[in-house]
């Protein structure tokens, strides 16, 4: 392969992953080119972005998931290479192979890697003959209920039921014993099937408590791979990431060294180009088990980058251009420790609903250690259209208390008017006590679920709303009903200093 | 001393305001508090010493005001004007409740019946969005008067799905 | 000394320094308490603050100086500690005796170390005691026209007229022959008196084309000290600093380390305590000179915290709160490099005229690698009270091309509407070939400003601006003048990429 | 087609818009542009296929553009109106200009008197702000027609100092 230096790349994607690569393209010296919806017309990416392409109505299968207009964009602007970004078509084979039929680069790995890895048994089985430790599983998809309950019974319950045809905790199932297997199922193979457009399910043994830690690697074109270090990420729900943080608290110098080297061995068995990340279930005797390769860019990617001073987006655009990988693995030495928490346009009090609106006012966290990958301006629309994450807060600190103190400190003073989120959901997780001594595991936000909690110090939170609404009250109507006026007024004075709390609770 | 009698999330609250003076009878007690509005609808709440950054958006006859993160639906009576007709505040706060659409979504499946006596945070709807399946709870005690959508039906954002009546 | 837990920490500052010091506050679980003048009523500083109390008029005198006031509020307030920020009382060894005889811990240097350090000549006595080479000048002040004339003509013009009394290019004139003498010590003196309550300076060698190259320091109470490298600060105006980078290319590492001991030499003859900064001058045959101590934090002090991981104020909150440093010299390893840009509210085409005015729009720059201290806010009035300087961006990159790459796409991206800022001249800045190559000296702005350069790629800008105004002008009549009404349209498209500067230039 | 003379810092531009569609003629060549509105005064250029950031603010008759961090004046005047009496922007444009302190401040020293003809940058006053002497300049080239303040005296922001017949 020849090194081409890339001039204009398309990125096929919205929100901040889109931003987040333009940025990098831009300090590259590298011109790029959005597309967009009908409904992103005023985003920040398509701002930012040396040149924008309206592409199409708002629903994904009509824009962002449209190949043809793509590629077709991508070729009448003169683009050289594409960046899918993640979600989207970032792990679409079909996408990689007619991008590069196009004559233009895919910023990912070859459409044989993303095809291989993307069946979830081809690529148990590609890595499990590198000789890593996959989970017990099923080598075959699922024929019928008979051949699962035969499965099951040989791995023993619970079993979790996971598609082959793609990954993302899309249609997957828990099932705990054999009488919930029928509607699992059922369950199982038609949400896979409208996911992926592939109905096929196989069973895994079902680890109890486990931790989710993965690998972020890299590897270019010329079989060279390596890795950046572990991201542990238990904190989820549904199967979907909440809060990430490297490296993991779980695991020893010994075991981060094993588990690093098991996933260079199951990168290079698949030959893996570009930025990439081996996920692993380590159960509660620290044994590990490959559970898949993600073939894009990861959205907790930004912590391995505030430990290691990597920009993973770089490494990926030179990768692409042909270069080899500039690195050598034992040149990699992360520092401090790193914690992002994913701000979803949802309301965890009310399970998890989404919340959507414009936002009414905007004053992201800044300051030392701190930083916030976002597309959210004042004024921008949160539509049931797309991904509700809207916001990644990341923090860096000397040690992983102090990442935390940070990412405590951000979260209060982010302001995100207009719609729900789950800042306070994020803040009730980082100062819970099982997070702060790092004692976790994939079953802490079901737990919080269960429990009805609220996130919010519900009682202080309400009085002051109160007393807020009553003085806004009085300020809202002409005549004032609140006379004296000294209720909102231009300052204040004061020395009292007891906290509210010690009245009220 | 004027006197308010304000609903936040479940919980009321009594709250005088004097003539004169920061200093405001909650459930009465003494709370020393001074609102300065910043710019927009961004407010800084002084109360005792501590402050606090609010976001308070009038909506529909009540007040939505971030604090530190979390949003709370406030409803405010002016209970010292007792001579008014009931206001609109308080024949929404009291009377009948709409529980309306957050997002745009289809309607998946129906959980409570006209006549049902539900509670606090029971499950009312599945609404499809977001490529989720959300499940819309009662944000407070009451009766089930009307359902307004059905089953596999699409409705907008703030459409009306259920009446309450409290 | 013993060690003692700071649990409350008044900070006699307003601004963005104020805000950073309250943000390491919080996250070390210490509460602060802002004071604020009349002025300052919603600033963000007072709003992120555990509890905040006005203490006057707008006018520095009767508020942030107000010594009485301060310490007053600090002991009603149960304060344990006063941080006294950059400017105002920070550097007043008369605050810091009486914060320290209130029972209050002073965060910073001993009153009598600033004291020491704070007599220019005294200064130069100490460190040049301690082997460490000083600007060629006069040991005592200047006494009247006649012996100026004899010192100068000792060194040999041009000299430099300098206050005996304080730093910070307060009181400083140039003299280049001897005819301008007279009219330069009048000036001199006057502006020292005003600024420092002193009227004496002295003569210094002036140096040709110096760099100017600062060591940040840390000492304790226990006679440790260490230095946490250097910072080249040469981009100036009228000895104000605009724009600082850690390493300095202009030294080399055998220097740098040289540079470094003389810091730590210096600091210790001064049996210096908290974080400190030995300025030095580097002329063009790579001699340093000693030019005099900064006791206090300094605004630059974001670039050594990118590159060493470390939190300056947490290390000052440590330090006077008793501990011993908890790093050894050889613990220090700076990574990558790092550049400050200060936004000032000025206008950079009209002789850096200050703008004042409502932040009418606001959109700081985020992600990878940029770090934004400021306390602005949209709403937030920029008066003519206090300093000009309004936000600091801080890049971070492997190299320096990176941090330069990352600090041009991040001043593109900062929206800052309602003042005149030097965003423009930042950008200037950092895109000129002499920054670029690392050649440039303390004379790099007077050049920009003789040469009357615009900063503003203005045909480009104009050509926009005008575009823009008949667009906006035409939507703002209630009766549209451009009927059709496709020029103020919901969106776009199109599928031209020619860029305008081929067209217009 | 409707026809614009718009002023930029010393430079003129004619615009021609037409009645439908984006291209618009500066100065006699195409340029496809238009404009959308983000939020409040924020504004989204797309030039050919380059988009902008734009803040606009109206101000006394004139645009204060804000693009890539640097800020214009814009007059804009419309031609195809020539009907109309000389509105107050050609008035302040063409006739006579004002020059207004840029900030609260003492005036320190006049540099010129009346009658005085001066050119774009000539130094016109200083005024001390912000502990520093700022020089104030002339925005354009004129004759001063008046002098409205006196050295010594203190003015606050948007105070006429000056004003030039053009």
């Amino acid at each position: 392969m020849q090194s081409h230096r890339i001039q204009k790349v398309l990125v096929a994607n919205r929100g901040e992953i889109a931003l987040r690569i333009i940025r990098t393209c831009e300090e590259m010296g590298i011109r790029t080119v959005a597309v967009y919806s009908e409904a992103d017309r005023t985003a920040l990416h398509v701002r930012r972005a040396s040149e924008a392409y309206e592409i199409g109505p708002p629903a994904p299968l009509e824009s962002y998931l449209a190949m043809d207009k793509i590629i077709q964009v991508a070729k009448a602007a003169k683009c050289d290479a594409v960046h899918p970004g993640y979600g989207f078509l970032s792990e679409s084979p079909d996408f990689a192979r007619r991008v590069e039929k196009s004559g233009l680069l895919f910023i990912g790995p070859t459409a044989r890697s993303i095809r291989a890895l993307g069946d979830k048994l081809r690529a148990r089985d590609i890595v499990s003959r590198a000789g890593v430790p996959v989970v017990p599983g099923s080598t075959e998809p699922i024929r019928d209920l008979s051949h699962a309950r035969q499965i099951a019974a040989e791995f023993g319950y619970p079993v979790l039921l996971k598609a082959v045809g793609g990954g993302g905790g899309r249609g997957m199932r828990i099932v705990k014993e054999e009488k919930e297997l029928g509607q699992a199922l059922r369950e199982a193979t038609a949400e896979t099937r409208s996911a992926f457009g592939d109905p096929r399910v196989y069973i895994e043994k079902y680890l109890r408590h486990p931790r989710h830690i993965e690998v972020q690697i890299l590897g270019d074109s010329y079989d060279n791979v390596i890795h950046l270090g572990e991201r542990e990420c238990s904190i989820q729900r549904r199967f979907q990431k909440m809060i990430e943080e490297s490296p993991s608290t779980f695991i020893d110098d010994v075991l981060r060294a094993e588990i690093g080297s098991a996933a260079v061995r199951a990168a290079k068995a698949s030959r893996y180009r570009s930025a990439g990340t081996v996920e692993f279930l380590v159960d509660e005797d620290k044994k590990y088990y490959f559970l898949e390769v993600n073939t894009r860019i990861q959205v907790e990617h930004p912590v391995t980058e505030m430990r290691t001073g990597l920009d993973i987006v770089e490494e990926q655009l030179r990768i692409a251009s042909g270069e080899s990988i500039r690195w050598k693995q034992e040149e990699i030495s992360p520092r401090g420790h790193s914690i992002e928490c994913r701000i979803y346009a949802e309301d965890a009090d009310e399970g998890f609903l989404p919340s959507v609106g414009k936002i009414a006012y905007l004053r992201p966290a800044q300051g030392n250690g701190i930083r916030i990958d976002s597309a959210l301006e004042m004024g921008t629309e949160i539509t049931s259209y797309y991904d509700a994450l809207i916001s990644k807060v990341v923090s860096w600190g000397i040690d992983r208390a102090q990442a935390i103190s940070r990412m405590d400190r951000a979260l209060r003073e982010y302001l995100i008017a207009g719609i729900k989120t789950t800042i306070p959901f994020c803040l009730y997780v980082i100062n819970h006590k099982a997070f702060r001594n790092g004692e976790y595991d994939t079953g802490f936000v079901q737990e919080f679920s269960k429990r009805n909690h609220q996130t919010t110090a519900a009682d202080d939170g309400r009085l002051i709303a109160a007393i807020s609404g009553v003085l806004v009250a009085g300020e809202a109507k002409e005549a004032p009903i609140l006379t004296g006026g000294s209720q909102i007024k231009d300052g204040w004075s004061g020395w009292k200093t007891k906290r509210i709390e010690q009245e009220y609770h | 001393m004027r006197e308010f009698q304000v609903s936040v999330g479940g919980r009321v609250y009594n709250v005088r305001v004097p003539k004169e003076g920061d200093t405001l009878l909650v459930d009465g007690r003494d709370c020393k508090a001074a609102l300065v509005r910043v710019h927009g609808n961004l407010y800084s709440l002084k109360l005792d010493s501590r402050s606090y950054d609010l976001h308070v958006r009038p909506d529909d006859g009540r007040f939505l005001v971030l604090v530190e993160g979390s949003e709370y639906e406030v409803w405010v009576e002016d209970k010292s004007r007792p001579r008014r007709p009931a206001s609109v505040l308080r024949s929404k706060e009291h009377k009948a409740f709409e529980i309306k659409s957050p997002m745009p979504g289809l309607v998946s499946s129906l959980k409570v019946a006209p006549g049902a006596r539900v509670s606090h945070g029971a499950p009312l709807l599945t609404l499809e969005a977001m490529k989720m399946e959300n499940e819309i709870r009662s944000p407070r005690g009451g009766v089930v008067s009307e359902i307004l959508v059905r089953s596999g039906q699409s409705v907008e954002k703030d459409d009306v799905l259920v009446r309450l009546r409290l």
